[in-house]
């Protein structure tokens, strides 16, 4: 941390004892009672609960229904996070180049930022209703007959087209300061080693841009595992039917809407894990990180 | 190899203040031009004009027979060394030094041979497989020529290369990139804010202030016969003492002293008068001046410097520096004399140097030309 | 370097284009009546009932008690967010203080056990959060709305890498002014948060401004519904067998991403400047 | 006053009118002061409940819909039953009072009540009667009559069958209207261990083949398991016949650009008993337990209120929903309301229907997430990704693994 | 004001190679001490020490009579001026003035009255209201000072507060902190890397290497009689030419030169030589070697400094700089003298000085002194 720091018995707990309690309450205890719950089989009110062993993890992993939503959670993941990063990308590597209007773009370009997932989802869901829906008109132009909510992969499109639509200005503003930051002289002696602007990007900013691309990478990992919960959530209209969704919808599905205490602790854990490795990755790839400084 | 001709060339920022007004800028094949001149006075913006790196303004820039102006950097056939190195952080050296070329379709072989020739004349072969990232300073400073070196272009351009290392490194880079320069015999143009590094390495040495060239040189053309004041102060080190001095016939006085300046001159009334430190003596107590004027200097302190000594002190209420040997003996208060030949004068509005000045130009035949001679 | 310019622009323009027409699309259509919107689809140029919409969805009673009022949900969210942001702020400045300019024995502990609750978003642990916080008798109120979410520590995160891009000098020349822990934190690391402190709060108010699944289910009681609710309250008018008042529904929405979008645009160069810094 | 709750899942005008029957609660008596609280869906409103059980901030009644009974009927303790309560508090409860077709679904197999019948409703057909009029056909009584008719409206440019909700309409109310059993163990009435669902029945798979062979011939289509989705083409006058709630009757007057009527939910000429009353839609409402006596007596005050026939017959009139007593129906008819709004009386009359062995209700665990799995099985059928036999396979499957978990869970 | 001493102190980092190693240095009361060395040689980590920032992991440092190695900073009675400064951006420099007197509990009138005299004293009257960031580096540089004088600490401490400006600036601002330390007579312990700085500064002069003090005195001594070719190499610019050469009774070689010293001297065989470039002459061609040797220089390159020139050439196979005045001849190849008495020699292994050496370790009066008597 720092070459000098304080030393004092008490101070440093002091300061840390607000977080460490909300975090013990509200984030330990909760999570324990998730590992707990998953090895029993427990009545809806709590009446009672019988231990199950691995049952709970059995009976998710050996699901075919569980299989297919975790594959594709892992496309919506994948989809999701290239779409949105590369177009943030390229809306950035633009911003960044032109000098007139620069401001303007920025501001509309960050503007969608703030939405909440749920409105997002509520303006996706309006846009391609299969009634009234202008996206649905133009897929039919097009001789396309988009039919979200009924048809698997059209609803994924739809799913994974407002997702990526709420996260890239986020993918944007990184991207852009991220380029913003980059030394300027790099980018002119490349500028004198290397006519080709295309090849210039990929063999000298893009490479100097990886560290907020990893960056990225993880954020938006998270971002379509977890915080897409609002745009399908109104995306599905409350019926999941045959319409995709995500393991985390899976699991608010089962535990809350199904009641099955047990069976949604189990698909927590499972997700706590996954999440884990990933962080692990990430904390791997962090510390080797290269500073470019 | 090639010329650069800069012809009446400005930059203006948003469309504002001009950052380099009307220069003029003949450079010949070969030769070595450093910008001098203080932070801000648009040395960077009239070299990155001729990188192509920043859009000229109005004037045009010529490299060889070409008029460059809207020629993209990678087509101007030009290399360039920045201050800060500008390596690329995620290649290794080697690929450092090849990527130019590799980018300009050179042969496989062909680059491998020039990146070997220049690790051998810069001493980088060791580091070749290393990221920058592991270099030293000067050695990241070495792989920033090397990359230069290796293109082969018509023109060298240095923005500050030198200013991030430290005092000693930067004496011997100095040295290097001189030696280096005059072995490949490439065009060069390089900016400084450092008047030593300007008059060490200089064929010719352009002293700019605000955006306009304030003079251009030999650099002891400049530093015996600077142009204006801001040249005098700006050029040599410990800085020219400028003082007000009145001129009444033949007569100069400087606060309390009068020195007969054995003729008249044409100016007359106030001027700046300029001498150099070094030009200045420690006159034997009560003795009377040799063949110049004797001013009475009360000192306000000394600065060993172990080779000299750098007395600061008063005459009459204006400051003047005095260089003396380090076994010159010192008083309180002591007088000092001048040459009358090494005095300057400039007009004390303008600034610029008057006719009359200091007898000798320059003395001796400069450095590069001994040097051709030398080697 | 200059030529690419026309294409540059056409990509920034159809970007611009694609991230603010659904925006704009939504906002012309909450100024349209329902029944307009329901046979026609939605709207690119505005309808006119601009002001009874907004004032309807605004004003009217809505719910048992007569309390829900848009204005009202507007000014729960308010609260949510800005507790969120403030609380945020004061627990992880406090911690992240502790763990960068401290040495004590825990210092490692005391860091795993914070970070890794990046780990598991509320979602994911929904059933028992609500129990632990109905066992604490926190329904129904702004502190478990607003407490529960605290418990994550990208604001600690943030703040710590923050902190440790602060000079070490400046520590080392109060220390010498006779500074202790406590003044350099108030007279010191504070005052040089400013900017860290105002992009966080940013970050944090749209984060609970944004809050849905949680005030859903932590709300029984109309007087601390959120917009986000009441947006939920409309979506299952959708579902459910009668006529989505859609201008009401977008009017909503609208309100819904006006404060957090105009803060976020408003204060952007801050906002970007301490993504920044803290990315590092 | 006595302060008790009434959380539902109820929105938009329904929602209001919630709101309107409680003030009318409060107005009318000062000992209890109710207060509703929307929470969402019928399945949220379940869900919420019973999050809020498990932590003792249940509130004093609770909305459950058809899916939800199992759930909560099969909780021992969680729920008073509402038939006790009210007799606790010292009033009379007189079974027969309601109507036919609401007595039993959410009555225990003794025929006690266990949930209070609240907002009841049917299934309906609607019918676009200019698309009628233009094919030149009449409203089918009968699918069989439906498959005649169905080319003729096609060529009239209508869509001629659109649904709203496969699962309540043409799945649970399949058994009810062809007298069908749907489940092991008495419908489930019985007992929660073993129970089986039927969903391989050769009939149901009938229909959904005939289903999905209209709806490859344009006779019949699907929009997907939202329900607007699929009203919406009917009240644009693109869909001759509509299969809806009755409860939807309130809005559809608002929504729909062309006269419209209604009629029974049809069934299969061809299987024979068909054509009983169908099971009871809609929600109950539950006397949570775990609250104070006083409380409970005005749960009971409130219950009582509700069924008086002032408050069923506005009930009925503001919402659709049927009313649930004999004496409200009765009321209403003598109002004439039924003769200004035939559309009114569809829903109640096809309740009143003869019933059958298998039409009184259906008790199956888990049940909400058994619809969640006959919707995704129903979306594949009608995307072309499964075949129906294979659908139905997956649905008796995947339901009955939930139902034994669930009698785990309960047991 | 107070003396500091520096007893057998060493710095441990993580139970691994020493930073520092053994130091003594007592330092009196109002003397100027700079700790001057290369990079990484130590220098800081003393310093810190001394102020209290680093823990001492043996040895005591004492400022006055009291011990603080268990005193915390703020109550050692220092006061710190730190490389990049570290003022309080977020307050004026009114308020970074009086920061450390606020906490002090100082009387709110007489921290105004200090702080009015530290402006006056550093001309940053109007200045008082401006936040740092609004300020030029010689200003902020001069709050940096400010900082520490209100505060009347027993002792300054200083680490390199001048790297950060520009050569210019830097130069000017060595003046004021002499005089400024003059002035208030404050103890002052000073470090940096640049040696020109530390002569100037200095009363004594530390020079650190690796952790271990390799030579302390008065700038002159260091100069004249450095006690290691270390010190002789670091201090001065140009560095001291230092060559090979071989003792053989009272005849010195070096390549091919062969230098008669007149007397024997102690030491024979192998020994390294030491002279400074201002002490070689150039002779005359032809002509024989005047008082001392001469060697046959062949010259590589010229720098050309206006007030003299740097001939960088070679005697045998190894490199010598001569520093001539800018008016001497020059040829390719040319003898250059040594006066004997100007030679230093050193242990060929060890490096350290060897008795025989230079006659003269100092010829005048320092500066300091004449200082004194100057004002
Ligand atoms: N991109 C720019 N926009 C506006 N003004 C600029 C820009 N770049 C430079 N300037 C201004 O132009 C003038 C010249 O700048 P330039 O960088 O050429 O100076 P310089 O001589 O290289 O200074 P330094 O020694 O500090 O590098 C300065 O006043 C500077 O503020
Ligand atoms: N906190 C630390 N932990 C470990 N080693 C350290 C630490 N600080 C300094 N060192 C090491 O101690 C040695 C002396 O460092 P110091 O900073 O005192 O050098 P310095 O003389 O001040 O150098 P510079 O001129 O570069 O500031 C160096 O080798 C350095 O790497
Ligand atoms: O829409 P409703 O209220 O008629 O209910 C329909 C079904 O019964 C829900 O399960
Ligand atoms: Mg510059
Ligand atoms: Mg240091």
């Amino acid at each position: 941390m720092k070459r000098v720091q304080f030393s004092s018995p008490l101070l440093p707990y002091l300061f840390l004892a607000p977080q460490l309690a909300v975090i013990v309450i509200f984030f330990y205890w909760p999570s324990v009672r998730a590992i707990q719950s998953s090895f029993y089989l427990e009545d809806p009110f709590g009446f009672g609960s019988t231990f199950v062993g691995f049952d709970n993890y059995l009976g998710v992993l050996l699901s075919p229904e569980y299989l297919s939503i975790a594959r594709f959670t892992a496309i919506f993941t994948a989809t999701v996070t290239f779409f949105s990063l590369a177009l943030g990308l390229l809306l950035a590597v633009k911003a960044d180049a032109v000098i007139r209007g620069n401001a303007a773009y920025k501001t509309l370009l960050i503007s969608v930022y703030a939405i909440a997932p749920p409105v997002a989802g509520l303006i996706g869901m309006m846009f391609f209703d299969q009634h009234i829906g202008p996206f649905v008109k133009i897929a039919a132009f097009l001789g396309w007959d988009m039919k979200v909510g009924l048809s698997y992969f059209d609803t994924a499109f739809a799913m994974i087209f407002v997702a990526v639509w709420k996260q890239i200005p986020y993918n944007f503003i990184f991207f852009l300061s991220g380029l913003q930051a980059l030394p300027a002289s790099v980018r002119e002696a490349a500028a004198i080693d290397c006519r080709s602007g295309i090849k210039r990007f990929w063999t000298v900013i893009f490479p100097l841009l990886a560290p907020t691309a990893f960056f990225l990478l993880i954020i938006n990992v998270t971002y379509a595992l977890f915080d897409t919960f609002g745009v399908i959530d109104v995306m599905v209209k409350d019926k999941a039917a045959n319409n995709p969704i995500t393991l985390v919808y899976k699991v608010y599905m089962d535990g809350f809407r199904g009641n099955d205490i047990g069976g949604s602790s189990a698909q927590s854990v499972i997700l706590m894990i996954v999440v884990f490795v990933l962080t692990v990755l990430q904390f791997r790839f962090i510390e080797r990180r290269i500073h470019y400084t | 190899m090639a010329t650069i001709e800069i012809d009446k060339v400005s930059k203006i920022y948003h469309g504002n203040v001009p950052a380099v007004s009307e220069v003029d800028i003949r450079i010949a094949d070969g030769e070595f031009i450093v910008l001098v001149g203080p932070s801000g006075c648009g040395k960077s913006t009239l070299l990155r004009m001729v990188a192509g790196l920043e859009t000229i303004s109005s004037g045009t820039v010529r490299i060889g027979d070409r008029i460059v102006n809207d020629v993209e950097p990678a087509d101007r056939d030009i290399a360039m060394v920045f201050q800060n190195y500008a390596l690329y952080p995620h290649m290794t050296v080697r690929e450092n030094l090849a990527y130019g070329l590799k980018n300009r379709r050179t042969p496989k072989p062909e680059i491998e041979a020039r990146v070997a020739e220049a690790a051998r004349m810069l001493e980088l072969g060791p580091y070749l497989d290393r990221k920058p990232r592991a270099l030293s300073g000067g050695q990241r400073q070495r792989v920033a020529m090397g990359r230069a070196i290796v293109r082969q272009p018509s023109a060298f351009l240095f923005d500050e290369p030198l200013s991030n290392l430290d005092a000693k490194l930067r004496v011997s880079m100095r040295g290097e990139i001189k030696r280096l320069q005059r072995r490949v015999g490439t065009t060069s143009l390089y900016v400084t804010h450092d008047q030593l590094e300007a008059m060490t390495l200089a064929d010719r040495l352009v002293v700019l202030n605000g955006g306009r060239i304030e003079q251009i040189g030999r650099p002891l053309d400049v530093y015996h016969a600077p142009a204006s004041t801001f040249v005098a102060s700006f050029i040599g080190s410990p800085a020219m003492n400028l003082v007000q001095g009145e001129l009444h016939g033949s007569k100069l006085a400087i606060g309390p002293a009068l020195i007969d300046l054995g003729k008249a001159v044409p100016t007359q009334g106030a001027v700046t008068v300029g001498f150099r430190a070094e030009d200045l003596q420690a006159a034997a107590p009560g003795g009377t001046a040799a063949e110049g004027g004797s001013m009475p200097l009360r000192v306000d302190y000394v600065e060993e410097l172990g080779s000299q000594r750098l007395v600061h002190g008063m005459v009459g209420d204006q400051a003047v520096t005095v260089a003396l040997s380090s076994d010159a003996t010192l008083r309180g208060e002591m007088p000092v004399t001048i040459p009358i030949g090494r005095l300057h004068f400039f007009d004390a509005e303008s600034g610029r140097r008057l006719p009359w000045s200091s007898a000798e130009p320059h003395r001796t035949a400069t450095a590069p030309d001994l040097l051709e001679t030398a080697r | 370097m200059h030529r690419t310019r026309i294409l540059d622009h056409a990509v920034l323009i159809l970007g611009a284009l694609f991230l603010t027409l659904p925006v704009v699309v939504a906002f012309m259509t909450s100024t349209h009546e329902a029944a307009e919107i329901h046979s026609k689809g939605l709207m690119l140029s505005p309808g006119g009932h601009f002001v009874e919409t907004y004032e309807t969805v605004l004003t009217r009673q809505g719910g048992f008690t007569g309390q829900v009022t848009g204005a009202r949900m507007m000014m729960n969210s308010f609260i949510l967010g800005i507790g969120f942001a403030v609380g945020k702020i004061v627990l992880s400045m406090l911690a992240a203080y502790a763990i960068v300019y401290f040495r004590f024995r825990f210092a490692t502990l005391a860091f795993w056990v914070i970070f890794t609750t990046l780990l598991l978003p509320l979602e994911v642990r929904i059933m028992p959060s609500y129990e632990v916080m109905s066992g604490l008798g926190l329904i129904n109120s702004y502190t478990g709305l607003i407490v529960p979410l605290l418990a994550s520590a990208t604001g600690t995160f943030y703040f710590r890498q923050f902190f440790k891009s602060v000079p070490e000098e400046l520590l080392e020349a109060a220390r010498i002014d006779g500074a202790g822990p406590f003044k350099f934190f108030i007279d010191v690391l504070v005052p040089l948060s400013k900017t860290m402190i105002a992009a966080i709060f940013i970050i944090m108010f749209v984060y609970g401004w944004n809050q849905y699944l949680w005030p859903m289910l932590m709300t029984t009681d109309e007087r601390f519904f959120t917009l986000m609710r009441g947006i939920k309250q409309i979506l299952q008018v959708w579902i459910g067998s009668q006529i989505p008042d859609y201008n009401e529904a977008f009017a909503l929405a609208v309100l819904a991403m006006l404060p957090p979008v105009l803060i976020v645009v408003i204060f952007q160069s801050w906002f970007i400047k301490g993504l920044t810094e803290s990315d590092k | 006053a006595t302060n008790i709750s009434w959380w539902h899942g109820m929105a938009g005008r329904n929602g209001e009118v919630i709101n309107e029957v409680a003030q009318k609660f409060n107005a009318a008596q000062t000992a209890c002061a109710l207060t509703p609280v929307s929470k969402g869906t019928y399945e949220e409103a379940l869900a919420s409940g019973i999050a809020a059980f498990r932590s003792g901030e249940q509130p004093n009644i609770l909305q459950v819909f058809d899916a939800g009974a199992a759930t909560i009927i099969n909780a021992k303790g969680a729920v008073v039953p509402a038939e006790d309560l009210i007799k606790e508090a010292g009033y009379d409860f007189d079974r027969n009072a309601f109507i036919e077709g609401v007595r039993y679904f959410y009555a225990d197999s003794d025929g006690k009540f266990v949930g209070m019948p609240f907002n009841s409703s049917a299934p309906i057909m609607y019918i676009n009667d200019e698309a009628l009029k233009k094919a030149g056909v009449e409203a089918p009584k009968t699918w069989e009559e439906f498959e005649a008719a169905a080319p003729k409206l096609k060529e009239a440019g209508y869509i001629p069958l659109v649904q709203a909700q496969l699962t309540w309409q043409f799945t649970e109310n399949f058994f009810s209207r062809n007298n069908i059993q749907f489940a092991t163990n008495n419908n489930g009435y019985d007992s929660v261990v073993d129970t089986k669902i039927k969903a391989t029945d050769p009939n149901l798979v009938m229909m959904f083949e005939k289903l999905k062979s209209w709806a490859d011939q344009g006779y019949f289509a699907y929009y997907g398991a939202g329900w607007n989705d699929n009203q919406k083409p009917f009240e644009e006058n693109k869909v001759a016949l509509w299969v809806g709630s009755s409860g939807s009757f309130g809005g559809l007057q608002k929504t729909a650009q062309m006269p419209f009527s209604a009629t029974f939910l049809p069934y299969w000429g061809s299987i024979a008993g068909a054509g009983t009353n169908s099971f009871i839609g809609g929600a109950a409402l539950f006397a949570m337990a775990g609250k104070p006596a006083e409380e409970n007596k005005c749960v009971a005050d409130f219950f009582q209120f509700l069924t008086s026939p002032e408050i069923q017959k506005f009930y009925h009139q503001a919402t659709g929903y049927v009313a649930i007593t004999k004496e409200a129906y009765e009321l209403a008819k003598s109002e004439g309301y039924y003769e200004k709004t035939p559309v009114a009386e569809v829903g109640i009359q096809q309740l009143m229907l003869p019933a059958g062995e298998w039409s009184k209700g259906y008790r199956l665990g888990f049940y909400p997430q058994i619809r969640e799995i006959m919707e995704r099985e129903y979306g594949r059928i009608f995307s072309g990704e499964t075949t129906v036999k294979d659908a139905f396979d997956t649905i008796e499957r995947e339901g009955n693994e939930l139902l034994a978990r669930f009698a785990k869970t309960a047991g």
